[in-house]
């Protein structure tokens, strides 16, 4: 990386495409190895594209960057597994860019990309849900670094993870949006324990993190003292980015599993379920629409608000769908797979049986932001009705009711 | 090419148009003033839609004098005149017979009604019941013997004030299409108490009367399900725009009511309500603006777009009306207040052009969900 | 009424009966004038039992009333025509009885119980429903009366009305609960307008009263000044106990009607709206059993909360099922019978045409109470859920925001 | 005589005794941590149930060792069981196979079976599939042929466990009812993975075993649907107690908790919800104890009570277990906080013995309702 790119390359597709085609040229898939081939293209800037020079991009469009994976993959190149990694891809890495140091975004960013580092998150705690600004896991400066203690909890990742993204209150007198600071925590700290928090599925997708005076040298804070919750917010608002948006065929999600059942003439299927299957069929396929039509307005420039009427329907739907589809199987919705604790390794909604659909259909509209504040949200902010009177603003953190 | 589910440029002015001219001219009071009064809407208001907006003509040939537009246009015309739930016989007159006549071949009285009705010179209607859906059987209520149409035909839309008639007539050798002059000898339109005070229905009673037949038996069917397809998908959209009102209205309606002490619109129970409401309408504009989009291009898809469209808008559109009158409390129970005109609208709409579960019933095979046995 | 009636009558069935029995004999209601024998039942004091004595009543306990009730009706004896007159003595004669001056209970009391002057309620007003504290009509002292000026609505009987009973404020300074006053006001007087106030059926049931200057002489106050709500506590409480409650047979309200419209074979009845119906049919008749409960409990001596579901089940299930019942009907659904202003002489929710079934029942879930105001009732004092924040407790009524 | 809604005070002595040792002897994590072993419940809890609050004889007769009670004591213990989810063999045992023990004709080894099933001393199962609902047809899974049966029968309730089968069989000349000991040889109960982890679920096969044959086609149909009958009215009952469970949880987790500096219990919309939960349980509870009461009593209008006390609570108890777990926020979706063992015995019942459009469908014509032709 000695001299600017820009210099050398035109930002548009063909200048890019060409770009590829040359890196390629001189790092054959088929014969370099894996985690070298990776590195050298994010050296190439080739990674993500609109990311800056010398941090795996080329400072081009984000829109190009398909331009660049079209060749990759059309070439046989390996890709760096995006869904395995994506809390650093989608999360941490937009965070480490806006607010890292350079030091910070050297160190961090490369094996994040490659995958090398898988990160995770460490902000929701058992207290700290809907309101995660509520959170108490304690940071105390200690020399020139922090020592952590607390409980955070709904992890994915965790087990696996190198690094993580860490919300903790620095100052319990402060109002509780001021006294939080932002950190990236070293989960082989041996201050750091990771268990399998198992959900009412059988499985344990996520981990509770245990942290008793765990280590963070001052140099893996992230933002200023006390900054932490305008950080989150930049963390927040990516993984709401990262959130629907993708076309989906017809019958593609819950709608689809069950039409299925149905056609196969189950046990319970009568004249009734079939007027309640075809309603959330119906609505299904208005939401799919309804998605169409919003990637229809980002595309043209004009983004509207319907990101959480998708969240809401989809909720609702699987959580309607798989409820029907029990009703349907009569006697074999009685009956379950496999109940033992396991780590699955992706999560797939509409998957294994009918009864793990509907019980993890369950948390559809908890995760990732309730239904209950999404609700809020499109009142307050779609419609412009009054916010909920609340009483936690101004108040010193360690004052609230809790 | 992936259907454009967004409004158009175009669209957008078209919209704009319209309502420009609603607001100043079709205002609530007015609507009621008109509905008390018992005649045919606003036939002023009519004539303006439809020689200063071209509304009647939007998806007429150009050689006939139309616009040569879409059903995507039509359907936002009608989006609008539900948000003002406006007196005017567009779903029958430019919706229903409209579609009949394009329907049929070109010929030489088809293409002077059909150039007279888009030029809004005269008004037609389509005479089914308006409870009609789509996979129902061909109406054979009135026959037609040598060219003269005896028959009766209960709560038809907007029929008082239509000049002329399209009838399905059965036929010696099957469904007709016939058109019938509304001057006739023997030709009765009775406008009947409509529940929807906002849109007539009359019965409608044809002895021996003297038709221009426009389609014979191997066209008629095809015509009336397509003429009946069209207008339940724009009816989706005139549902989307009564369910707008109805949320818009109740918004700012709380926004200005004190109770106990504070604007209604702070009680969260109120607020989560209106935001499942807003969801609701969200994914209802989808599907109508799809719905428009198949009729507009004649899609494969059209039977599934608009049993999905008509089937939840109906839904959304009648619920929104009934939170909108629960939630103004007493005065929405006031005649003088316009939530009961989209109430009213809502519930008639809902079983207008087919109900839910009869578009369930007729959408289900078409993506092969069959019925149980 | 020259002697104690307890020195001459047991206050028990027995002796209730046996003194019907001699009112009867000395007057034979085949030859009595009505309003003659009216005014003698309500001078032997069985008129309302439970009233003291010298008020149409003996001091006896209030469930013997039925006792005397049968043997007048078995006597072919007139009745008061309660139904015309529900107001008066549901609300007006007990607020009376439990506020008023012994002149103003010896003059009301008796032509209120004989119909021959009916009583309407001047309490809600376009601005004051649910939150009724926040009544605006204006009362204003001058000299030994008050000036009333403002605008009442949801009044029924008001146009057959002699005299009504009033809330109004007569202070604007003080917190809204303390600056009312209750009235009994004459609507005869010229300053009172009374207007048929039309509702979304066509009818109009109730009236709008605007009162300009209206005169109201100190005497016809009820309770002291500033008292107002307290005084309206025992009206409304009264309201409460006269609705529900009335024991119904099975399909005995609006599901027996959409049940026989089932049974008719409408054009609409199809698969799915059997289940619909059927769900609304248990519903119905489950609502039924819960009130046959409650007057069980009643009759235990250990009445319940459930009045309050009663009447949210009521509305609900009378809304769904005259929507249902439009459906049904499908073509016949989009017809109506009259819309011509009318003003009825009784409502009956399940009469007419289904149309003005549908439309009339809106009105079930916001007259006497909405069911929002109810699900707060039931959330705070059933569940002991946190009260709704409030801020009108301790500021003038004039300051508050409308 | 009209019907006792409420509840005696035997009855309420009876529930506080069953509260009692349940609050003492079944806590949640007890019943997390039984299902977690995967075995046949808490053997101990369900014999302490038998022997000392005699739960499992209330109503069999004195002569047979029973407390002569009724039903509606029966449905009080269920109410109690389903307010602890207890895993105990109560439906099937107790309910299911006495109520077909009850319904046979008094003989030699009915006899000697029920008065050990009453006592505690064996555990008796209904061997047909859970999800069976009145109004079925006869089952023939399992064919008799001389006094051997062979067959099978998947998802019985609680089978594992139990000594003595009561079987429903399809003999030479009709339905008959056999009972089977459970350590005959050719009996096989393979213990399957329940959705509801409180309530066991198995496949039974048999081949070519020795059963004794305690009713005959005369009766072994109506002694059947009488017992399921009865099943599901008691299951109404379970019904409730799961419900009111699930609100009581909510409402105590919701004060305890809380969110932007307010209790969660202060906002409006959950409150309204809980609300509008408490109203379901007021009209669940009167729809199973007029059910109860109609079973007990033997009353013309059992079918009809039943049908609306199972349709109705079965979505109640559904609903608030729902409601419970989303209420609950993240900690509701977690294996040690037991909203989850409400959730899957909530869904799993809704299924069990009816669902609620089978159940209509089995009520409607008994109430002069049809289903459209």
């Amino acid at each position: 990386m000695s001299e600017s790119v820009a210099d050398t390359v035109e930002l548009d597709a063909e200048g890019l495409r060409s770009r590829t085609r040359e890196f390629l040229a001189s790092n054959d898939p088929a014969t370099t190895d894996r985690g070298e081939f990776l590195r050298a293209r994010f050296d190439a800037g080739l990674a993500w594209v609109h990311y800056p020079e010398g941090l795996g991009g080329l400072g081009a469009p984000r829109a190009l960057q398909p331009v660049v994976d079209a060749e990759l993959e059309a070439a046989g190149a390996p890709d760096n597994e995006p869904s395995r990694i994506g809390i650093g891809l989608g999360m941490a890495a937009p965070t480490i860019l806006a607010f890292g140091t350079e030091e910070q975004k050297q160190g961090f960013l490369r094996p994040l990309w490659t995958g090398e580092e898988v990160w995770c998150q460490l902000f929701s705690e058992p207290g700290a849900g809907s309101d995660l600004a509520s959170v108490g896991t304690r940071a105390e400066r200690k020399g020139d670094g922090w020592r952590v203690t607390g409980q955070k909890v709904w992890t994915s990742s965790a087990h696996n993870a190198r690094w993580a993204i860490l919300l903790a209150r620095t100052d319990p007198d402060a109002p509780k949006h001021k006294g939080m600071s932002y950190f990236v925590c070293d989960m082989t700290d041996p201050g750091v324990e990771v268990r399998p928090l198992r959900q009412i599925t059988g499985e344990a997708e996520f981990n509770e993190v245990f942290l008793s005076d765990a280590w963070i040298p001052d140099s893996n804070r992230l933002g200023e003292v006390g900054e932490g919750w305008r950080v989150a917010q930049t963390t927040l608002m990516n993984e709401r980015v990262a959130i629907g948006g993708r076309p989906m065929p017809r019958e593609g999600g819950m709608s689809g599993v069950v039409a299925d059942t149905w056609r196969k003439r189950p046990e319970g299927a009568d004249a009734a379920t079939y007027d309640r299957l075809m309603a959330l069929w119906v609505e299904a396929e208005a939401l799919r629409l309804a998605g169409k039509r919003l990637g229809q307005q980002l595309a043209a420039g004009s983004p509207g608000p319907e990101g959480s009427a998708m969240k809401l329907g989809f909720a609702r739907l699987s959580q309607e769908l798989s409820g029907l589809e029990l009703e349907l199987l009569g006697q074999e919705g009685l009956r379950y797979d496999d109940w033992s604790l396991r780590r699955p390794e992706t999560v797939n909604f509409t998957g294994r049986t009918a009864g793990y659909r509907y019980l993890r259909a369950k948390g559809n509209s908890i995760e990732g932001g309730t239904s209950e504040v999404l609700r809020n949200i499109i009142a307050e902010r779609v419609l412009g009705l009054p916010a909920e009177a609340r009483a936690d603003k101004d108040v010193p953190w360690k004052d609230l009711p809790r | 090419m992936s259907p454009n589910l967004l409004y158009s440029t175009e669209e957008q002015d078209l919209r704009a148009s319209v309502r420009d001219l609603l607001t100043d001219r079709c205002p609530p009071e007015r609507v009621l003033e008109l509905c008390e009064e018992g005649g045919t809407g606003d036939p002023a208001l009519w004539h303006t839609l439809a020689t200063q907006l071209g509304a009647t003509s939007l998806n007429v040939p150009d050689e006939l004098g139309g616009q040569g537009a879409s059903v995507r246009e039509v359907a936002v015309v009608a989006e609008e005149l539900g948000r003002f739930v406006a007196p005017v016989p567009f779903l029958g007159s430019a919706v229903l017979a409209t579609s009949a006549l394009l329907g049929c071949r070109a010929g030489e009285h088809r293409d002077a009604v059909l150039a007279e009705v888009a030029a809004g010179n005269r008004t037609a209607t389509l005479v089914v019941p308006l409870s009609s859906c789509v996979g129902g059987s061909f109406p054979t209520a009135v026959r037609a013997r040598e060219g003269r149409l005896s028959g009766s035909v209960r709560t038809v839309a907007e029929g008082a004030g239509a000049d002329c008639l399209i009838v399905p007539a059965g036929g010696a050798e099957g469904p007709e299409l016939y058109v019938v002059d509304a001057t006739e000898s023997g030709v009765t339109v009775d406008a009947v108490t409509s529940f929807d005070i906002t849109r007539p229905v009359s019965d409608v009673d044809l002895e021996d009367v003297a038709g221009v037949r426009i389609a014979g038996p191997d066209l008629a069917a095809t015509v009336l399900e397509d003429a009946v397809r069209t207008g339940a998908g724009v009816l989706a959209s005139e549902q989307v725009g009564v369910a707008e009102w109805c949320l818009d209205s109740t918004v700012e309606y709380l926004k200005q009511r004190y109770q106990f002490g504070r604007a209604l619109a702070s009680y969260q129970a109120l607020k989560h309500r209106l935001a499942d409401l807003w969801y609701e309408l969200v994914v209802a504009r989808a599907a109508a603006r799809y719905a428009a989009d198949q009729l507009a291009t004649a899609g494969d898809d059209a039977p599934v777009a608009v049993g999905v469209a008509q089937s939840l808008c109906a839904r959304v559109a009648r619920h929104a009306a009934e939170e909108c009158v629960q939630l103004h409390g007493g005065i929405g129970m006031t005649w003088e207040h316009p939530a009961h005109l989209y109430l009213k609208r809502a519930k008639a709409d809902e079983i207008a052009l087919g109900s839910p579960s009869a578009h369930h019933g007729v959408l289900g095979p078409l993506v092969d969900l069959h019925p149980a046995p």
